[in-house]
């Protein structure tokens, strides 16, 4: 294949059949238990050196609770996948266990940024689409998908995709290669012990990166029994096959918000957003990471049944969400 | 008829609002393209369609905004469908997107955007910014995009520290040489002084208007490079009243996204 | 790029630039009523020539109602694909309203196959999976989309897709091109009279043959009211601006079952199935189809509302379908 | 013990529910693999997980079956998850399917299976029939795939007429080397008559089993090639009781679909 282009990223590549290997030899297909404790979760399934995605965004629905845990843990060397991702990046970069970040949205705070001009951490370059589009590649089971855009820039440049000659239209056609994370975090509505999942409302690429990936840890507002699933299959967002772990976090978005359940905790956010150097990056996640053992006496200690109940009540919008 | 007095951001929310047309889809990025799409349905485009990269789908967002929010229920509150982002963007691929919307650090004579870094090397920028997030997306796909940002003459530039998300490229004919859909690209530039377009022929960024009492020289000045200069020059009018109570009372009654430096024009 | 093997197929494909400049010029952005009779859609919709596609199958919602109306009208060298497909492909060659196929299942019956050794109507050659797997890129706007499949047979050798060297792995790869019918036909559960459509149950490719396709005709068994559809969003399987015409044709999958709406008639079925011959085909379409004004005709003087009532009686299972 | 008498079907059917695995996964083709699924659920394999191209995932899928069903409601009866034909393939690509059960006109020595047409060219077939459906899909991706066929000699030929889905191609390293994945291929052929294997190292049919009473050169008898001979050539036991009260009271009482030539064995 004539190869026009070529980004000059490197990037973690898994070759379809190892990947098919892997889930061949490691995912079960009968319905376990898997209800376990975050950090029997993190412990048992994240591992240095892995590469990490996960869904939606510190805002709304995205795994912040597991997030946590990775850092308590003190991972290292995790390549994160930065898709329409806001503080998460910075506090795996703050706290030393990520080295390397695809970037799609980097986050905002001028922390990130910082460490990133410093070198301290490996960006690679693609986009919110892109990395999205590498999660359906590796879902798919393909080695890569073909894409209209990233054409002509220093973002392809900074890439690890591809531009061949379509053998179809003659035209330059962008290639961005299949993402195959090891680690999946999803945060969800509602699980049974099992790992079936529910989410309501829209997600980034739930299912897509559940099936793209080696390990998916499945966080929720609620564990229902499992002959729900049964009765209504068209709600089922991600099923149990898929999954590694479920783990019991009501309110493990906080700061984000969860559709119809909680919103979002602003004034947290900023907290997080205001960091601006290595020794507040520290007192932070001393603060509200390393010195809390677990989430729940992260929200006793430090959010407050007060405070969630507010947060609760302002999510007045339920239209959608069951 | 007196004064009335504004933010730039202000300004570049109702410039950008205007844009827009009724009964047509828009893809809308984070931040100030999700305040101009709430200004523009609820005072222009009451049909307009809002497509967000999350996969939400024609939403009618309530207000007030929620800071930083993207997906969060009143964002995305009655849309005709919930979804995900490679549906998201297969409706802008497939041609089902009339306009985009994004912001820019710097931006080039040919509409090439930079939302990466300034300065220094790529490994070793002199500021990292968050990236192209669905921008390279929206500015490749979509059949008009918008881009909005502060006119500080440092942010019109020769030569772009990164090229994020293509504009026309090095000029006519560039962007579909380099594989991009046929006949899309920028279509108007909108700052806190002018609002500019692309010469349909050479596809360099044209003056089209500037905002009522500011000189075409002073839209000019310090910028690396000079646009044309459209033939029938506009009058940019200052927000009016209608729109600020919008932005100010419904919009954004904390103030906190439209606030900047503040700005007075002649009514 | 360096193609190591082409199939010799010939394919209908639409360059993405093609397609997009379609969308943009004829389909509408606003809500408009969409509302018209089944001889109006396809009057308008459906032209001499077309591609057309078809969402599930003659046993279990497929479009039969306005199938039949095109059969009707007596449209001309259409281009069918036969995903999924049972007797529909019988009917619309019987008819001769189609003269080409791509096939991933033909149907069964053995009337069709006899007209194909004929060579009376061409065949191309692909899968069920390689169909739906095109009518993806179709949807996404990228030419072609790679698949593990195909290789190595007789059925690569006839279909329209190329082998090419993956430029990630070195692997021989197969290509499949893009998708883009000229019509699809869909009957969903309910729709609204701009358009929005929604589908219970499994589909095989609702939502990307409807972006995929130029033009879109939704049949439904239910009008609901449009602030239905923004109720709850995740229930929307097509929205509007994808949508040229809505018909209201309750019973229109008949004789094959909606899920939860009412069962299969396999007595009408079967007597399709029985078709052996052009004498027979002419008999069984001049009795039900040509001699009959519309749907509700057919309904009243073919099936009978005592029948009717007897399927919707057998549709004893409600779950799920809501 | 007495004689038991069955059809043909009604012993492919129970021969192939005795090859599943429990706790495993199964990509279910149309027909036969539909009713030998459900045998199997009811008998050895109750956590057995059912996949069906339309996007059925692991239903319990209810009897009596309907014939001719694919996608009607007993059919995907509470499944875990309803979605589409793509999203059901790719648990099938990504490794996630391990077995996969298909019909065939014609196998080869390789295992590789024509459903597409007999005698004539491609073009003029002598017969045509429905082609691949999903079945191309099923043995390109599935870990392990069971063909089921009438043991007719005329079905088992040294050359295809076409191949529709592929075996193992000409031998050992074929199917990787023309891109398929890695470690997949057929595993079992049920038939009428044998159970047939494939040898780990040429690839080759290799005979595992014959039916009670039947002996091997009947097997062989007309077939155009030799399988080879598995050094423990088991006996294949008649369908048990319990099986064909099943089947022929739970799953099709009506008989329509177990029909077949009847057969007889002692017990």
């Amino acid at each position: 294949m004539d190869v026009l282009f070529e980004g000059q990223a490197e990037i973690r590549f898994t070759h379809p059949d190892d990947f098919r290997e892997w889930v061949r030899t490691h995912k079960k297909r009968e319905p376990v238990e898997k209800l376990m404790t975050e950090r029997e979760a993190i412990a048992r399934l994240v591992s240095d050196g892995d590469y990490l995605a996960y869904d939606f965004s510190s805002l709304t629905r995205g795994p912040q609770a597991l997030v946590r845990e990775i850092i308590r843990q003190r991972k290292r060397d995790l390549w994160v996948c930065a898709e329409f991702t806001l503080h998460e990046s910075a506090l795996l970069v703050g706290s030393g266990c990520a080295s390397r970040i695809d970037v799609g949205f980097m986050g905002y705070g001028s922390y990130i940024g910082k460490v990133v001009a410093e070198g301290r951490v490996r960006v690679f370059e693609w986009t919110n689409g892109s990395l999205a589009f590498r999660m359906l590649a590796g879902a798919r089971g393909i080695p890569f998908i073909p894409m209209r855009n990233l054409l002509g820039t220093d973002t392809l440049r900074h890439s690890g995709a591809k531009v061949v000659q379509d053998p179809f239209t003659g035209d330059p056609i962008c290639l961005v290669p299949a993402l195959n994370p090891d680690v999946f975090l999803v945060h969800v509505h509602q699980a049974d012990v099992f790992g079936n999942a529910r989410i309501f409302g829209t997600n980034l690429f739930a299912l897509e990166a559940a099936m793209a990936s080696k390990k998916v840890i499945v966080s929720c507002e609620e564990i229902i029994d499992p002959s729900e699933f049964r009765k209504e299959p068209s709600k089922t967002t991600i099923p149990y096959f898929l999954v590694d772990a479920v783990v019991h976090l009501p309110f493990g978005a906080y700061p984000g918000g969860v559709q119809g359940r909680y919103d979002l905790d602003l004034e947290h956010i900023d907290k997080v957003n205001a960091i601006t150097n290595d020794q507040e990056m520290q007192v932070y996640l001393q603060e509200y990471i390393y010195d809390i053992e677990d989430h729940t006496t992260f929200l006793e200690k430090k959010v407050g049944w007060k405070r969630l109940q507010e947060l609760i009540r302002r999510a007045a919008i339920k239209e959608g969400y069951h | 008829m007196g004064v009335v007095e504004f933010t730039d951001t202000e300004l570049m929310i109702c410039s950008a609002a205007r844009l827009l047309e009724d009964r047509k889809t828009v893809f809308v990025g984070w931040g100030m393209p999700q305040v101009v799409a709430m200004l523009a349905e609820r005072l222009y485009t009451p049909n307009l369609v809002q497509v967000f990269e999350f996969g939400a789908i024609g939403p009618r967002s309530l207000t007030p905004f929620v800071r930083g929010t993207m997906g969060g229920p009143s964002n995305v509150y009655q849309s005709l469908q919930w979804i995900n982002m490679n549906w998201a963007f297969s409706y802008a691929v497939t041609g089902y997107i009339d306009y985009g919307m994004i912001g820019a650090l710097q931006v080039d004579l040919y509409g090439n955007v930079n939302s990466t870094l300034l300065g220094g090397t790529y490994e070793r920028p002199g500021r990292r910014f968050p990236g192209s997030g669905g921008g390279n997306e929206v500015a490749s796909l979509c059949w008009k995009t918008i881009i909005v940002l502060k006119h500080e003459p440092r942010r019109f530039v020769k030569l772009l520290d990164f090229v994020t998300s293509p504009g026309y490229l090095d000029g006519p004919g560039a962007r579909e040489k380099a594989g991009l859909p046929r006949g899309t690209g920028p279509w108007r530039v909108v700052t806190s002084k002018a609002l500019i377009g692309f010469d349909e022929v050479t596809k360099k960024m044209t003056l089209l208007g500037v905002l009522r009492g500011v000189k075409v020289a002073d839209v000019l000045e310090g910028m690396g490079f000079e646009p044309l200069l459209d033939a029938k020059l506009q009058e940019i009018e200052p927000p009016l009243d209608e729109e600020l109570r919008i932005l100010r009372q419904e919009v954004d009654p904390s103030g906190l996204i439209i606030r900047g430096e503040r700005m007075r024009t002649e009514r």
